[in-house]
């Protein structure tokens, strides 16, 4: 009997292999390559679910499956003998992942069909090809069993991206995006590629998990108080973990590198909604997930990522506030929920963070299907204020948008809330006896109340009121492939919280927490690879108010609270047929929002300012100098022959003259050295 | 009464000097090529000289040889110097120097 | 036999091209090319060699005779492979026949000395790879240089003259140096060496090593000799800064001169620094220019990507990008470990195809529009969407994308200088050297940004159009032997890694 | 096969059966003194050249110079022994090299001379020279030295001046006679002070006086002596100081005579200077009398590569820059002689000069012929004029390309051989002296590089000159030509014979 596990690397393969079809073949089909994606993705899809179920039944998977490159261990010493392979991990993270993953590139397959195959795009088959290549490089992303081979993929996705990101190419500004995001997050891969190294050259493993793993060897350095690469080993667990987290940051679009995902919006809508629920973004915060052990090592680096967290959640959520485009907001909400994710993990809420990584993948990609169709309603209008009242006409997206932004604006019972909420418990409890996330926390909360502003601004902008424009009094239909996914989804948004309600579990004593478990090995489980393994080897103390049921309920009631807040300070400013921007009251702060804190304009200074004037002076040293030197050595050697070849006059008495003159010089010379005159 | 070999030297070396000399200030063809007849004899005197000193013949006829030599040289130099007037009007040596540098 | 055939082959193949009319002798030249491209490939599943050719290594296909006696010293026709030059060699061969096929567009004044040029520099190039006798090798070294700077002189650009003469001269001064320094090496040798056979000079060096010579004492020649030879290879490489040459000579080439001098002809220079500085040297006396050597290799890297940020013109940009790869293989080799030198080897054959590819695909955007400023052109995706779809793909490869070859010879070579014990500071040296792929994606993807995307907005009197299946199919080709090493890079690393251990063992 | 037993004399057999030819070529000029039959004349002249080619092969071949304990004949002495004359292994390595260039300089010749009015006497002329030089070669004393060499010398002037209506031919043949009879004067001097300083003028019985110690008292005699044979020797091969006769001479004269005079005359001219300092004048024992010629040749060996090279980087007339190129690669052939300066190598870096000027026959002769063509063709005479001509001659321009690469000294070619001994030859001594040779080898090579690649781009890349009408492809010239191409080439794979022949030649010698 074939058990799910020996079909796993069939997971990836399948949208691969869309990717060959669609691009070799795609001119040909029907639908432009559209429906292998999506029989690739399904199929993905239910061997996912298969190994899911497998997982579920206490196996797991854990096998090298091709060896990339092979070091010769009899003739190297230490890790230069070190083999790097190809292998798939499946365990409780990768394979709930993977379904995530794989459902979610279903639906936005599907809701191309009605998203780009309807409006008659031109290049069909490259997008089909390229999301193909994009579910691929994810999926392989996610059950990678090594450090190494979760770059390799890490990087595809980046690619992907790159290519999806400029699909429309004839513009101006999708290609510019395309490469800011590309080259962002490539700022990002370099340090996590350096992590990558580091880590081989110390260990001589990249495995994840297992004996054989780098986590359990830099444990043991820590424990033997080995001196790596001339610094202690908790300190060089630090600096190799913040090295790889370089690439989280880059990827995940936290501050500093998070600037490349707004100019993202420049894809197709469905492409946004792929990179931000599920892959590229997505694939940052996973990796933290995947290697948290490692990250567990050390305390620095969680703290890190925490306040990078907490502070990106803050700082994005108020940049969102002011945008007018549907797909910005989403975007800044992105950055600001990622921000969650990178908090809870960095104060050990391990599952906490996987947990919002899920609910995110629902209700975001549900978000931005959503705007894709108002997109499509808005006959490809993308300003909030030339929509309005798209209530009443389209009633499907209207609910089931409603539903992923109560979702993304936690407010109970959709599934944001809850994994926000354990979040910010997390942060909170940990916050109380450590001022470092203590701030990291407030800046959380802080942003708890922007997003419910913005998520409410961008519904009620959208959907309420009276219409703004024409486009908006008169939409364009939508039809099945598009409303399809969103019912899903809107389902997904609403109840996916569901697997982990942990306040009422703790408030209540019951065994609710299914996510918890399933992460923590009640199922099936590769060792090490656990929430209560990774606690403890943290080892936070965890703060509390009274007791723990006052705490959640401190906490809990804090969130909903700020994120009722915003949501009615949204509907105060901007419910009415005719709302008002109430851009004058924020005044200067205004300007700065609005130009993202001048983040772009530093980073393009930075390259158009900074690097490209080195670069144009480099050149000019090289030509100049450099090249002028070589130039030089040629002239004075032919300045040289022409003085030479003035010797010969031409008048043979001067020849005489002069051989007798050579004679003589060497007479003299030789004579006089010889002694011949002597 | 036998003169000193030395005196001889000095004498073929004046001789020498003296070709020297018009070699590098005569510009007559003529006059250069008697110049150099002149280093030729200087030659040939420390030859027989020489011969006489060491007592054995070889230097003077490689002397006799030099001497016909020296015709030969005259005659192909003559003929030179002669389709040189024919080409430039002149037996100055200075005067061809169209090829040069 | 077998190697004497490739090269007979290859040498007669191009006797015939030359005199053949013009109008076949593109198709004659790729026919017969594919004869020694068919060789190599049989050789690479018949290789049966081991370990290092310089190093008592197990050679595959050897052959040898005696050629010259000169004084004390016999020079022999000495050839045969090891896991190092069997990779080298099926490069040069493939990639000559993909570079004859995509010259057939842009090629249409003399094809038959054209074509019978490069047949003529493949033949070189092979025997550059085989030979294991100095001179023997050297001629074929040496002998490179005359179709290369016809082509450059005869096909090129406008400043064709400059840059021919500029690459024939200065990669000569180069060779006049290595090859002084190292018969001083083989003179101070003394009695120790009686042939020019490099296994039995590699045997001697590590054998004790030379004695004075001309009252410059062993250890003093040694090192003067290292470094003039590192000097020689270094201008061929080229590093920086000896590297000027290559721009000009890239930017006047025609595509498939480009081709060839990318994607072999650079490699000429590192794997004679493998094989001579970094095998025949004891390891005591590379480590002690480790330092210097490695800061060449960074200088090289950021350098040489500075300089294609700032360039518009499409071949000189890829032209200061190898420069920067180069740099990485240098890097690797310093690092002297398994990974690293194996790494840089495998670079070269990396960097041979997709340099090749980016010339290629340059050549044929060129071939349509007759321009390759970036400032000129706007959107050539929407013109020629094939031709572009592999330049992507191939500007991908050099920024080093994984499941490409790009990739597994970086990383290789990061490996191995990360943890290398020879050079100190290692890992900075290592960090240093990577932010090189930063720059690369940058200058690439700009680039790219500017030529092939945004609205198509360029004005011919002519109208742009696809280009023909011949022009693309090398690419194809390319782009097929770039995954396929990408995905799999044991096809070459399991013998490259066979033939560099011995090296690193330092020990016979 | 046992061959028939000659007698001693016939030992000079290629020398001789130049004279005879010579002579046969007066003796058909004066049946018929009204019509020349150029094919007859020229077809003689090359006939006999060949013969004396094969002649000195066919004595190497049979082990003529190779010691008897190695199962030769050893060498032949003649008029005495040691005699007068020495037929040696050098002697037919450099006989065979004069006999080659006199064969594709006769041929090359039927068409170049083609309309010239002393037919018959031009080739005379040249096998005279050629018997000159034939008999340098095995010249063993002062005296039959100083004569070959005028007997080289004196057709030699006649031939650069033969074209008696073209100004340039006569300055050429003015500048080259007149420096010559000065240098041959220098050098009788010279001769008359070394016989003076040892009382002897055969190679041998000098070599013997010095080693007595007998000529230490006339240190300062010999070593001005000796300065003074240097300078003889220099005029002949175009040496610093007494080059300057080249350029013009070579300039002026008809191409194939600057080719048999740049080739040939520059061969014997070393050849001789090779015989002398290693026979009569050991540097072994010269040195401690403070008479270090080996030095002298170090210092003229730097010196005249280095303007010879300059200055044909920067001309502008394709002649002239062969000109000053052959005066760069006397400076590289002196190296041979500079070797000397110790402590080892002087064998191997000797018989690199050996095969670089036998080499050198083949591609310097073969580019004075091109130049021969390209005078014929009337193209003219600078590089520009040269312009494009690949485009309508492609074999001479082919063969061109390879005598320029094979100059340059770049493979597959022979000169690649040759040039990298000498390198090789120059080091191997292993001293500080010769570091600095090679060094300025290294330099100087460069810049031929630049000035001979220049030349290929002439013709081969840059745009024809427009109006030129259709070439001819004159038969001899072009056989030469081709002739010589394919020697240049085929000598690359072929050279462990000349190696070996050279390397005994130089070992016999030093010996």
């Amino acid at each position: 009997m074939a058990t799910a596990f020996e079909f796993a690397p069939a997971i990836a393969l399948f949208p691969l292999a869309a990717f060959v079809i669609a691009l070799a073949f795609g001119k040909y089909m029907p639908k432009k390559g559209a429906l292998a994606g999506i029989a690739a993705t399904a199929a993905s899809l239910v061997f996912s679910l298969w190994a899911f179920v497998t997982v579920a039944g206490g196996e797991t998977y854990h096998e090298t499956l091709y060896e990339w490159a092979v070091g010769d261990p009899t003739s190297e010493a230490g890790v230069q003998g070190i083999e790097f392979t190809f292998g798939i991990l499946l365990d409780p993270l990768s394979t709930l992942m993977l379904v995530i993953v794989s459902l979610i590139a279903l639906l936005v397959h599907v809701f191309s069909l009605g998203y780009m195959n309807a409006e008659g795009e031109t290049g069909l088959p490259r997008y089909y090809a390229e999301l193909g290549l994009f579910t691929f490089s994810m999926l392989a992303f996610v059950f990678a069993d090594n450090l190494l081979m979760a770059f390799m993929f890490f990087e595809l996705v980046g690619l992907c991206s790159y290519l999806l990101i400029g699909f429309w190419f004839r513009t101006e500004s999708a290609p510019s995006a395309a490469k800011k995001a590309f080259l962002v997050t490539r700022f990002g891969d370099y340090f996590f590629l350096l992590g990558v190294v580091a880590i081989a050259a110390t260990f001589g493993t990249l495995q994840f998990a297992g004996p054989e793993s780098f986590v359990d060897a830099a444990a043991d350095a820590i424990d033997g108080e080995e001196t790596l690469f001339g610094f202690g080993a908790e300190t060089w667990v630090t600096i190799t973990g913040l090295l790889v987290l370089g690439g989280v940051i880059g990827k995940s679009a936290q501050f500093p590198l998070h600037t490349w995902l707004p100019d993202a919006m420049e894809g197709p809508t469905t492409v946004s909604a792929l990179i931000h629920a599920a892959t590229m973004v997505a694939a940052g915060v996973y990796l933290v997930a995947r290697m948290f052990g490692y990250y567990a090592l050390s305390p620095t680096a969680l703290a890190i990522i925490a306040f990078v967290g907490g502070f990106t959640a803050l700082f994005a959520a108020t940049m969102g506030v002011v945008k007018d485009d549907i797909k910005q907001v989403l975007a800044y909400s992105t950055i600001s929920q990622y921000g969650y994710m990178m908090l809870g993990l960095g104060v050990g809420g391990y599952v906490a963070g996987v947990f919002h990584l899920m609910n995110h993948a629902f209700f975001k990609a549900l978000l931005f299907l959503g705007a894709g169709a108002v997109i499509i309603l808005m006959h490809h209008e993308q300003d909030m204020w030339k929509m309005g009242g798209l209530k009443d006409k389209a009633p499907v997206t209207y609910y089931t948008f409603l539903a992923g932004a109560l979702a993304l604006a936690g407010i109970i019972p959709f599934s944001g809330f809850w994994s926000k909420d354990e979040i910010l418990y997390d942060a909170f409890v940990l916050g109380l006896e450590d001022p470092v996330f203590g701030v990291a926390y407030a800046m959380a909360l802080l942003a708890v109340f922007f997003t419910g502003l913005y998520t409410f601004r961008m519904v009620i902008l959208t959907f309420h009121g009276e219409p703004r424009s024409e486009a908006a009094a008169d939409p364009h239909p939508v039809g099945p492939s598009v409303t399809f996914p969103l019912a899903t989804l809107g389902v997904l948004a609403l109840v996916a919280g569901v697997a982990n309600l942990a306040p009422i579990a703790k408030l209540t004593g019951m065994d609710i927490t299914y996510l918890e478990f399933w992460l923590d090995g009640e199922y099936g489980v590769v060792d090490g690879l656990t929430y209560t393994a990774y606690t403890e080897t943290i080892g936070y103390p965890a703060g509390e108010i009274v007791s723990e049921q006052a705490t959640l309920l401190i906490a809990a009631g804090l969130g909903l609270g700020l994120a009722v807040a915003g949501a009615l300070t949204a509907y105060v400013l901007y419910s009415g047929p005719e709302p008002v921007r109430h851009t004058e009251k924020l005044g200067s702060v205004y300007g700065v929002l609005r130009n993202n804190y001048y983040q772009d304009e530093y980073q393009v200074w930075l390259a158009r300012n900074l690097t490209l004037p080195v670069a144009r002076g480099a050149d000019r040293f090289d030509q100049g100098v450099i090249d002028g030197v070589v130039n030089g050595v040629s002239s004075v050697s032919l300045f040289g022959g022409g003085g030479v070849k003035r010797l010969q006059t031409g008048v043979v008495t001067n020849y005489a003259a002069l051989i007798m003159l050579g004679f003589l010089a060497l007479l003299l010379v030789f004579g006089l050295h010889g002694g011949w005159f002597l | 009464m036998t003169v000193p070999v030395e005196y001889y030297v000095l004498l073929s070396l004046a001789l020498f000097c003296i070709g020297l000399f018009g070699v590098l200030t005569r510009r007559n063809a003529l006059m250069f090529l008697m110049s150099v007849e002149l280093m030729l004899n200087a030659a040939t005197i420390n030859l027989i000289a020489f011969a006489f000193y060491h007592g054995n013949l070889t230097g003077q006829v490689f002397a006799l040889f030099a001497m016909a030599l020296a015709a030969a040289e005259v005659a192909v130099g003559l003929g030179i110097i002669l389709v040189l007037y024919r080409n430039f009007r002149d037996v100055d040596v200075t005067v061809p120097s169209t090829m040069r540098w | 036999m077998i190697i004497e055939t490739l090269i007979a082959v290859t040498l007669v193949g191009a006797l015939v091209t030359f005199l053949a009319p013009n109008r076949i002798a593109g198709k004659l030249a790729f026919a017969i090319s594919l004869i020694p491209a068919a060789v190599s490939l049989w050789m690479f599943t018949a290789f049966d060699g081991s370990g290092n050719a310089l190093l008592e290594g197990t050679l595959a296909f050897e052959s040898r005779f005696e050629w010259i006696t000169l004084g004390e010293y016999t020079i022999s026709w000495f050839v045969g492979l090891d896991g190092i030059s069997l990779p080298l060699v099926v490069l040069t061969t493939v990639l000559t026949s993909l570079a004859i096929v995509s010259s057939w567009t842009p090629i249409d004044d003399r094809e038959a000395q054209f074509y019978g040029l490069v047949l003529f520099i493949e033949a070189n190039l092979i025997g550059v790879f085989v030979a294991l006798d100095f001179f023997l090798w050297f001629i074929f070294w040496e002998a490179v240089l005359i179709p290369m700077y016809l082509l450059i002189g005869v096909w090129g650009g406008p400043r064709r003259k400059y840059a021919a003469i500029k690459f024939f001269v200065y990669t000569n001064v180069a060779s006049l140096v290595m090859f002084g320094a190292f018969i001083a090496l083989v003179v101070g040798l003394g009695d120790a060496v009686t042939s020019f056979a490099l296994p039995e000079i590699t045997e001697a060096m590590l054998d004790g090593g030379p004695g004075e010579f001309a009252g410059i004492a062993g250890t003093t020649l040694t090192s003067v000799v290292f470094v003039a030879m590192f000097v020689g290879f270094a201008v061929k490489v080229p590093v920086v800064p000896f590297h000027t040459w290559l721009p000009d000579a890239h930017v006047e080439a025609p595509t498939p001169a480009s081709v060839l001098l990318a994607g072999v002809l650079l490699k000429m220079g590192t794997y004679a620094l493998l094989r001579f500085n970094f095998t025949m040297f004891p390891s005591d006396v590379v480590s002690t220019f480790a330092i210097p050597i490695a800061a060449i290799a960074v200088i090289s890297v950021i350098y040489g990507a500075m300089l294609a940020l700032a360039q518009t013109d499409l071949k000189r940009i890829v032209a200061y990008s190898s420069v920067s790869s180069m740099g990485y293989v240098i890097l690797g080799l310093i690092a002297y470990t398994q990974y690293g030198v194996g790494g840089a080897t495998f670079q070269m054959v990396s960097h041979g195809l997709i340099s090749g590819l980016m010339f290629m695909a340059v050549g044929v955007i060129y071939n349509a529009t007759h321009t390759r400023m970036v400032t000129d052109m706007s959107g050539m995706a929407d013109k020629m969407p094939v031709a572009v779809g592999i330049l992507i793909a191939g500007a991908f490869g050099y920024m080093g994308l994984p499941l490409m070859s790009g990739f597994a010879a970086e990383y290789f070579i990061f490996f191995g200088a990360f943890g290398s014990e020879m050079l100190e500071y290692a890992p900075i040296f290592t960090a240093l050297a990577m932010f090189g792929i930063v720059i690369v994606a940058g200058y690439l993807l700009f680039a790219m940004q500017r030529t092939l995307f945004g609205p198509y907005r360029l004005e011919t009197d002519y109208e742009v159009t696809r280009a023909p299946f011949h022009d693309v199919a090398p690419m194809f080709v390319l782009l097929g032997l770039i995954i396929a090493l990408g995905v799999a890079p044991e096809l070459i690393f399991d013998m490259i890694r066979d033939a560099v251990d011995p090296i690193l063992g330092g020990e016979l | 096969m046992e061959p028939i037993a000659l007698p001693d004399w016939a030992a000079l057999g290629p020398a001789l059966v130049l004279a005879v030819t010579a002579l046969l070529l007066f003796v058909v000029d004066a049946v018929n003194p009204r019509k020349t039959n150029r094919p007859l004349i020229a077809g003689t002249a090359t006939v006999g050249s060949l013969a004396a080619l094969a002649v000195a092969v066919w004595y190497l071949l049979a082990g003529v110079g190779t010691p008897t304990g190695e199962g030769g004949r050893g060498e032949f002495h003649i008029f005495g022994d040691p005699g007068q004359f020495v037929i040696d292994e050098m002697a037919l390595f450099f006989m065979v090299v004069v006999a080659v260039v006199t064969a594709m300089v006769a041929v090359a010749s039927y068409d170049y001379m083609h309309d010239h009015a002393y037919f018959a006497s031009y080739y005379s002329l040249v096998l005279l020279a050629a018997t000159g030089m034939a008999t340098m070669a095995a010249a063993n004393s002062l005296v039959t030295i100083f004569i070959a060499l005028e007997l080289a010398s004196l057709p030699s002037y006649a031939l650069v001046a033969i074209l008696k209506d073209n100004r340039g031919s006569v300055e050429g043949g003015l500048k080259y006679f007149l420096v010559g009879a000065l240098s041959s004067a220098v050098m009788v001097y010279g001769i008359s002070l070394v016989y003076g300083a040892t009382g002897h003028l055969q190679l041998e019985a000098i070599a013997e006086v010095i080693a007595a110690g007998d000529a230490e008292p006339y240190s300062g005699l010999l070593g001005l002596g000796v300065l003074m044979l240097i300078g003889g020797f220099a005029f002949k091969t175009a040496s610093v100081p007494f080059h300057f006769w080249a350029p013009e001479a070579y300039e002026g004269a008809p191409a194939p005579v600057a080719a048999f005079l740049s080739s040939a005359s520059k061969a014997a001219g070393f050849v001789i200077a090779f015989r002398v300092f290693t026979t009569a004048l050991p540097i072994g024992d010269l040195a401690p009398m403070g008479i270090d010629w080996a030095t002298v040749f170090v210092v003229l060996a730097i010196v005249t590569m280095t303007v010879g090279n300059f200055a044909a980087a920067v001309q502008e007339n394709v002649k002239r820059m062969l000109a000053y190129s052959s005066i760069g690669h006397a400076g590289y052939a002196l190296i041979g002689l500079a070797g000397f300066v110790g402590p080892g190598g002087s064998e191997l870096v000797m018989s690199a000069a050996m095969m670089h000027l036998l080499v050198y026959g083949f591609m310097n002769t073969g580019a004075f012929l091109f130049v021969g063509l390209a005078e014929y063709w009337g193209v003219g005479r600078t590089f520009e004029d040269y312009n494009g001509l690949a485009t309508q001659a492609p074999i001479a321009c082919s063969a061109l390309a390879v005598f320029m690469f094979s100059l340059a000294g770049i493979p597959p070619f022979g000169g690649f051989w040759s040039k990298y001994f000498l390198f090789t030859g120059a080091l191997s001594v292993g001293s500080t002296a010769m570091i600095a040779v090679a060094a300025a080898l290294v330099v100087n090579s460069a810049l031929s590089l630049y000035y001979y690649s220049r030349l290929v781009k002439a013709v081969w890349i840059e745009d024809p000159v427009p109006g030129r009408e259709g070439l001819s492809q004159p038969v001899g010239l072009y056989a030469a030509i081709v002739f010589a191409a394919v020697m240049t080439v085929a000598v690359l794979p072929g050279f462990g014979p000349i190696a070996d022949a050279a390397t005994s030649a130089a070992t016999a010698l030093i010996a």
